[in-house]
């Protein structure tokens, strides 16, 4: 068992671990009431690994993530405003509402972004450690990406590249057990993924992804091999999350068992116990972390619902850079116009019904006749 | 099959489910496969209830390997068998085109039609519900573009299933569009074993003044549209459906408009080099004495499609856009 | 710099590789990557003496890994760096679409700006040296589809440095085409300095009776046809070389269309979806009025190209293509 | 050292071995005459790790291959007059003159193919197992492919899926130390290739690909272990190139004495030398061997030579299968009809050019003005 770090540590790793666990599930909740749309990953579960890490980090380290990196944000120092924002849609969100909820982003904090595809965040990992070498800077980037994504093609290719030119980044395997509906068995050859990479010269280690304080002294010494030796490694965290897929997910591919043997390693609750065991925080400390944490969120939400809507001219914003080499741009004549459409007519009772339609990516409706559905808003 | 045969009107995912086991019950050679089609019934629930009638032998979760199992497919293709792959959707065939232009659509010509690959890519795609710019592409006109490939867009039940069932038994590689906002329509799908052969369009609504085309979503928005003209504007618009895109039923379409002398394409996708372009170029070039006004685009926002309600809404295609552009391609004839 | 630096006329090869070297020397942050740039001095040579000029740290050989390796560009472009890309060819630039379409164009929109992806991709394509059905694509309508991207294609020495260099200090992603056929080609390239803006076409010939406007090999191609159909059928053809795709200078052709009343586009692709048929709707949409006749296209064959020399040649345009084109063109004119 | 086996299979090795050789020769003259076009890869040198591979396979055994596939499919069987006409463009070729010398296919033979793509042959193997498996068939597929393409995503992936769903095949890297001109040690991180699969749970075995014999027996022996255990290997065998990438290849990526040193264990020399040592054979019989390969040789230039050029009018031929379910095809008006150009008037120039310009995909005229080169033939 790692050595609890000073007391000021422990309540940062618990505060961060807090903040991630409220947040989510105030956006759950906002997603039911429709205030988010889309779709909804939610880290809940996850936080020991997503915490333990950012906090092994340095602020000039890049991170990469998913498009479940709500929390990885919020653990880099994004306002949860900001993200909360963004999976409103709002003009306050970390991409003014154009990326949502598997597209944040904040270059400020060095959190290099959520993605949509997957493995497609691993050769961009490699891109920012390129830089670093390339500057000869001794920043690291820590690339996380989950069990599923070690199937893809872009996860060889980049063990290969980031081995073969010794790039600086801890890939971080977030293995929690399952990609979508498929178990890891069903989608990996080899389940141990802390050895997959090593036909391509990456060594790996499998950690405890549920105790933040392993996740954080693990992840500290990768990341020390990382800066000083400048070769990548993999560190497998082994974690899981608590809710579905998505926040439209039956989980018929899973036991309620399961669930509740893995409830009983819930990162928070064991490092608050512990904590306390240990002497350092007591009770009254922890409630007080728990009320912070309720209390940004609710600024958050708060935050979030008063920021403005993206106006309807931004449209074409930011698409191109205009400048000495490109002259001008046209938005093409045939482009709609931005349209008013009937927005916000039914927007609730439309994200209600995807949201229970039961499948990550399923958009109908079941209620209503469609035999001529027209637009549907 | 499908939960919803009892009801006289099925859903199109139910429609395309049923379409999927007829044709497996009929031939043992065809299976599926895809990203969560087995266990978690398929991210749509195209596949519900498969795994469970046909074992998972002939449905096959795959790992996210999009160019690797749909390049599987067209292997087993090759060697007999009759894959239908999924993906889950458009956006990630990026990661499968090497396979699907360089593999499937090339083979049989470039061994002289010594094999054939006998294989259906099934990928919904569109957007419309907050999905952000990696989730919510329309990727038909790149598809149209590929010699070698068919390539179907239905947009109504029956037509799904007539059309799934036909590309199953084709000997061709086809590419067959479906759109996420559709899975839920409700329409009437004929008993029995239907073949709707590719490359006829449907005439959804005769009209002498305009000819609307329009694909997937847009085919209803473009029907929906049509209806408004009528009672708002005493405009009677002939809508067509050309239901595949390779082949393209130009025929029809060209018929259509020698007849009305004007016509408005609709689509979601981008405008540069779209379906629309490549339509309004082949109606201009064969019909160009017939036509008295340019042919009119409707298409999706030159952005990549962004998450916010307001702004993803801004960014598609509505049926007052469709009417807009009627009435500019009418606007001499009034 | 290049070997041909000292004749005054220099090779389309060694125009590039100037606006390489002279980019690198400027700009520390700029750097190359692709298969076989460095030691093998590139497929096409056009990175060739790079190597021993800037070194390993700047001219990158890289593992077969096309997804990747793009990828790579993407994240150090995001980082502040400049990489210039080189994929071998278009055709394995399929594998790495995902990188290109997914993430390159679309980060800046979704990541609002907060983020720039400026990084140029360089690929020759195109057909023409019987390399057969997997070697031999043109690509320009599937990359100019793409908001969020620019498409250039350059068709001489001159534009090619001009537009590389201007492509190099762009801060968006850049699709930069070349045409294998058009490597040694020899030109004129102005000493110093000079950048050619996206967005600016070139009237190569001046003419009233008919736009010819094509891409890339065919621009050659159509100005080939120009002179002839100057001598040999008193025809006055005005040539027009886009140079890029994304922006395009519709205003040049529209204006020159509104001059002719007549127009033929000429590419090698093919011809569904192509790039002509987004050119011909751009035109006809906007200058109806002013159109003659419909807009010709030449396009290659709707085949994946075949490695015989002879049907390879039956499937790719030919001067004769074009004047056939011109001739039903201004038919009714003469 | 692997033991002999009967005169007759050693006359086939043997026999195969030299036909390949003697093509592969004869290829690149003709290809220097022009009367082959687009890329030649010639496999002289690798012809141990292609004799003995198919020689250990059964004729219902799927075997699929790069473009370098010449002598593969010769191995396999398919007569050297249709490669040749292949290579020749003509219609009597495998293909009809299609797919030209990268494009190699043979049915009958099960040689399911050359293919342009690196990598691109990886998954289709997959695709041929899976086929095997799901008809309860016990044929057992050979994927051969390059060092080179061992980097690519789809090895990662189709490792993975055959390793997970329990594919017969044999993957079979030629491991001839160079992809194009970039060495091994400057494309793969781990060079010892036989490892390079063991992440995602595929062992596997580096082996002599110059020996004839051990070849042979070592892949016969994982083919037993495919065909008896349905499980996926993985083969490396060890060879060189003598010659460039392609035809057109300074190689200035390598010694003289690299080749030299290598050219010193010459699979056919070597193996023809124990043969006469252990006394199976003669000179006399070698030299029989030979004039008959140089015979099949001659007669495929001849054959070649005089099959008919593919018409122009099938220009649209096979492109689609036409029948119930898609009524009619129509070629686009826009197409060009089929165009007899120039054609045949400078030829032979030009790929002389392509041979001589020192780069792989070099397409240009040196000594041309091109300032407007106008229409290329
Ligand atoms: C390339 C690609 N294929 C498929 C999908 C659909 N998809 C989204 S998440 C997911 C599962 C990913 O699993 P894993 O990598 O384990 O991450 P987790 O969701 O468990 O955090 C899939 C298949 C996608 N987004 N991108
Ligand atoms: C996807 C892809 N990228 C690049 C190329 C260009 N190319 C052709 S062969 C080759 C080298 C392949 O090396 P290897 O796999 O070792 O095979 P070898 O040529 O040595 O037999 C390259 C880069 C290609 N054909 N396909
Ligand atoms: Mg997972
Ligand atoms: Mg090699």
């Amino acid at each position: 068992m790692a050595e609890l770090p000073d007391r000021e540590t422990c309540v940062e790793l618990l505060s961060r671990m807090s903040l991630i666990r409220r947040f989510e599930e105030e956006a759950g909740r906002q997603y039911q009431r429709a205030k988010a749309g889309g779709f909804l990953h939610l880290a809940i579960g996850e936080e020991a690994t997503i915490v333990g890490t950012t906090s092994a980090m340095r602020d000039d380290d890049y991170l990469i993530g998913t498009y479940r990196t709500h929390g990885h944000a919020l653990a880099r120092g994004t306002a949860a405003e900001s993200v909360m924002a963004e999976l409103f849609g709002k003009s306050g969100g970390t991409s003014g509402g154009r990326g949502g909820s598997m597209h944040i982003f904040d270059a400020e904090k060095r959190f290099m972004g959520g993605y949509g595809i997957v493995g497609g965040n691993l050769p961009l990992a490699a891109g920012f450690a390129l830089a670093s070498q390339y500057r000869e800077e001794d920043t690291v980037t820590v690339c996380m990406f989950g069990d599923g994504a070690s199937n893809t093609g872009n996860f060889g290719e980049t063990m290969n590249l980031a081995a073969l030119w010794s790039l600086p980044v801890v890939f971080l395997v977030e293995n929690n057990l399952y990609g979508m509906g498929t178990g890891i068995e069903r989608h990996s050859a080899v389940t141990d993924l802390s050895r997959k990479a090593e036909g391509y010269g990456i060594s790996g280690e499998r950690i405890d992804g549920m105790d933040v304080l392993e996740v954080r002294d693990r992840v500290a010494a990768h990341l020390e091999i990382v800066r000083n030796e400048g070769r990548p490694t993999l560190v497998e965290a082994s974690n899981y999350r608590y809710r579905g897929h998505s926040a439209a997910d039956p989980e018929i591919y899973r036991d309620k068992e399961e669930v509740e043997e893995w409830r009983q390693k819930d990162p928070i609750e064991n490092f608050s116990k512990r904590l306390m065991e240990d002497g350092v925080l007591e009770e009254s400390d922890i409630d007080a972390i728990r009320e912070t944490a309720d209390e940004i969120v609710i600024k958050a939400v708060e935050f979030a619902d008063n920021s403005p809507e993206p106006s309807l001219e931004s449209l074409y914003d930011e698409l191109y850079v205009v400048g000495e080499t490109m002259g001008w741009y046209a938005v093409d004549e045939r482009s709609p116009e931005p349209h008013r459409g009937e927005y916000g007519k039914d927007a609730p009772a439309l994200a209600k019904e995807l949201a229970e339609s039961g499948a990550e990516y399923s958009g109908d409706d079941e209620d209503e006749d469609q035999t001529r559905p027209g637009v549907r808003r | 099959m499908s939960s919803d045969s009892k009801t006289g009107e099925i859903r199109m995912r139910g429609a395309l489910r049923d379409a999927l086991a007829e044709e497996m019950r009929r031939d043992e050679n065809v299976f599926i496969m895809g990203e969560d089609v087995g266990v978690f019934q398929g991210a749509f629930k195209v596949t519900e209830g498969l795994l469970d009638e046909f074992g998972e032998r002939r449905v096959r979760d795959t790992p996210i390997s999009e160019n690797t199992f749909v390049g599987a497919g067209v292997g087993a293709a090759m060697a007999g068998l009759r894959p239908v792959v999924e993906l889950m959707t458009v956006n990630f065939s990026l990661l499968a085109l090497d396979q699907i232009v360089n593999h499937a659509a090339a083979i049989p010509y470039m061994f002289n039609g010594h094999v054939r690959v006998p294989m259906v890519i099934r990928m919904p795609g569109g957007g419309g519900h907050q999905l952000g710019p990696t989730h919510s592409h329309s990727f038909e006109a790149l598809y149209l573009q590929v010699p070698g490939l068919l390539v179907a867009c239905p947009t109504t039940p029956a037509d799904a299933k007539a059309l799934l069932k036909a590309a199953i038994r084709d000997d061709n590689p086809v590419i067959f569009i479906e759109h996420e906002s559709l899975y839920g329509m409700k329409g009437e799908v004929p008993e029995g074993d239907h073949i709707l052969r590719f490359g006829e369009a449907a005439i959804r609504r005769e009209g002498d003044d305009v000819t609307i085309i329009g694909i997937l979503k847009m085919a209803h928005v473009a029907a929906g549209a049509a209806d408004t003209l009528s009672s708002e504007h005493g405009i009677e618009a002939e809508v067509i459906d050309p239901r595949t895109l390779r082949p393209l039923d130009l025929d029809t379409i060209l018929e259509s408009v020698r007849k009305t002398n004007r016509a408005v394409i609709v689509e979601e996708g981008w405008p540069h080099g779209g379906v629309g372009a490549n339509l309004s170029t082949l109606i201009t070039e064969q019909a160009f004495d017939y036509l008295d006004a340019p042919v009119q685009r409707v298409t999706g926002a030159d952005v990549p499609m962004p998450y916010s309600k307001r702004l993803e809404q801004a960014a598609m295609p509505h049926e007052e856009n469709v009417i807009e552009a009627v009435l500019a391609a009418t606007k001499g004839a009034r």
